[in-house]
């Protein structure tokens, strides 16, 4: 089994990047694999609790804490979060907050890095 | 190198793909990414499925489209999340998303 | 006092982002924009596809089971639902070889219109006669 | 003097076609048009007040407060804006919230419209 | 049909831009639109310039990009905000951003 | 106990999305990474501009004056700084016609890197000897 470190920069609600992603970290979960998820750029909404599920849009709330709960380990970029008007005190439970080097560690010692860009 | 690349986007990237080489090289069409697998342009297949390539296509974003396998390219493999952790941990070595 | 039309042109695909989506659902808000002008006035959105904006007509989409999102085609059959005239550009659909047979509709929901595929020079003209165009 | 409403959909932080909607509002409003700003999809974060100005990223709290004193009237679209976590609470004083029947509504009384893109 | 275009960015837009017509046409550059403007692609202008329109770029796009007058093609008149305000309202009727 | 290297490739054109800086930001952020790496570990980055990418290094950024942000030019200086290697495809600078008196530099900052000019099939070699690519 190897360690899959996902990176996203692209905002859940209004895209669909952020899904593939939490669907990909899910698929490599139940395959036994470690992963790690960073969240930069309007990926750091993601670390928002208190989401609305509205029928047009895509949802992670549920989703992130599932993750959370199977043993991988989601980091926001605390830079990019405050910009946005996003604090600690309002993140989900069990998300890190942490800068670059924190992405740059895991994949170090990951076996398989994937990027997803915000565009 | 053994590239696995995601293809997420149709019109839009074609021209960094088209430059793409690897001793191994795989295109994995996820998102609008699918319709280089499922529509032809003029009558034509999308040229990215003239590179020497694997091919694979998500079947989720295939149906969420409206499209169904009888759209998809012979030279390319429909195939699911769970295929695709296996094509990225034991196919490719390096993963790109463009 | 007057209705005024406006261009709602859809030139991007659908779902990886929102966009089309979006194009829509601000067409369709046009039946409740009374609430907020007077008696008489209106707006009347003519919604186009245009490029690779017609790959969002196909039918059967299953973004509800795959996504958890209401799909696209039920935004354009709610579209149609509530009389909206949507055109779609039969040189684009032409190239992407999209067979009418393929297209959404919403008969089976008891809808009047259905999607008119029209040349892109019809649609030149419809958006030439509105007072403001939104391109999503 | 005329009416120009501009649609944003675009979200400040990541992009930089936020900063021109407001740009291009304080240029109209100081020639002496009435402006209205209507903000959509990842354009509702410009509502989230406690923005943290860093250097790396575009800042538009101050911004928009001067547009808001200058007589633009912003609104932001509430179902955007609840999918992605953000309540009235925590929106910037003076900004509305409403629905796209609101948008619509302004580009019947508006001189010119333009709509900017979010991706 | 007076119709102002804001062109926004560089590769991804050129199709959908070259496509349009009108009456009365201009090509407002701004973002990465500018490089339609500054850059000659293999020694040639942007296709977009041989279009019949008006053509107009964003000064402090073209700054902050690095890039100065001197580099604008001659059919391209330099603007500021308070210039693209008076082009709404006063050259073009309708106003689109691609 | 090793150094690995990861290729940064950038694409994007400068500003209009925060794509391109967040490469630059992120491939600076290598400097700190032995915080959470061990004795003798570390990551090195190998940022390559191909594409609309190469529009990323024209010199004399005005964007602290105009939307009083960090430029993407002194991103690109401060990498130089830290000794990263920055690669710039050449057929594409030729393309665009952008000379390279014209390419930022920062030995006004006493940097000992410049900006390298190489061929696609040198970039090409270069991430192939990668562990990882990440494309912005």
């Amino acid at each position: 089994m190897g360690t899959l470190t996902i990176a996203c920069f692209a905002s859940l609600v209004g895209s669909k990047s952020l899904d593939f992603s939490l669907k990909l970290a899910k698929a490599a979960l139940e395959k036994g694999h470690k992963v790690n998820i960073w969240l930069s750029s309007n990926g750091t909404l993601m670390g928002k609790a208190n989401q609305k599920h509205l029928k047009d849009y895509s949802h992670s709330e549920k989703y992130v804490r599932e993750l959370l709960e199977k043993g991988a380990e989601i980091c926001e970029c605390e830079a990019c979060a405050l910009a946005r008007g996003i604090h600690k005190p309002e993140a989900i439970e069990g998300i890190k907050w942490d800068a670059m080097h924190w992405y740059l560690a895991k994949i170090y010692n990951s076996d398989r890095v994937i990027q997803i860009g915000g565009e | 190198m053994k590239l696995g690349v995601f293809v997420n986007d149709y019109k839009t990237v074609a021209e960094t793909v088209s430059r793409l080489t690897a001793e191994k090289l795989g295109l994995i069409f996820i998102q609008n990414g699918v319709f280089h697998a499922a529509i032809k342009e003029n009558g034509k297949s999308s040229s990215l499925l003239d590179k020497s390539a694997n091919f694979y296509v998500l079947a989720e974003d295939l149906a969420t489209r409206g499209l169904s396998d009888a759209d998809v390219d012979s030279r390319v493999k429909i195939v699911n999340y769970g295929d695709v952790v296996d094509l990225i941990f034991n196919e490719y070595e390096q993963v790109v998303w463009i | 006092m007057s209705v005024i039309d406006i261009g709602v042109v859809i030139q991007r695909p659908p779902y990886k982002s929102e966009t089309a989506t979006l194009g829509f659902t601000h067409a369709i808000s046009y039946q409740v924009v009374d609430i907020y002008l007077e008696d008489g006035q209106g707006v009347t959105p003519k919604v186009c596809l245009i490029g690779e904006g017609v790959l969002n007509c196909i039918n059967n989409h299953k973004a509800m089971e795959n996504y958890g999102v209401t799909s696209i085609e039920s935004h354009v059959k709610n579209a149609l639902l509530v009389d909206l005239d949507i055109y779609v550009c039969k040189e684009d659909l032409d190239r992407f070889g999209i067979t009418e047979g393929r297209l959404i509709d919403a008969e089976d929901m008891g809808a009047d219109k259905k999607l008119q595929v029209v040349p892109y020079s019809e649609i030149q003209k419809i958006l030439a006669q509105t007072k403001h165009i939104l391109v999503f």
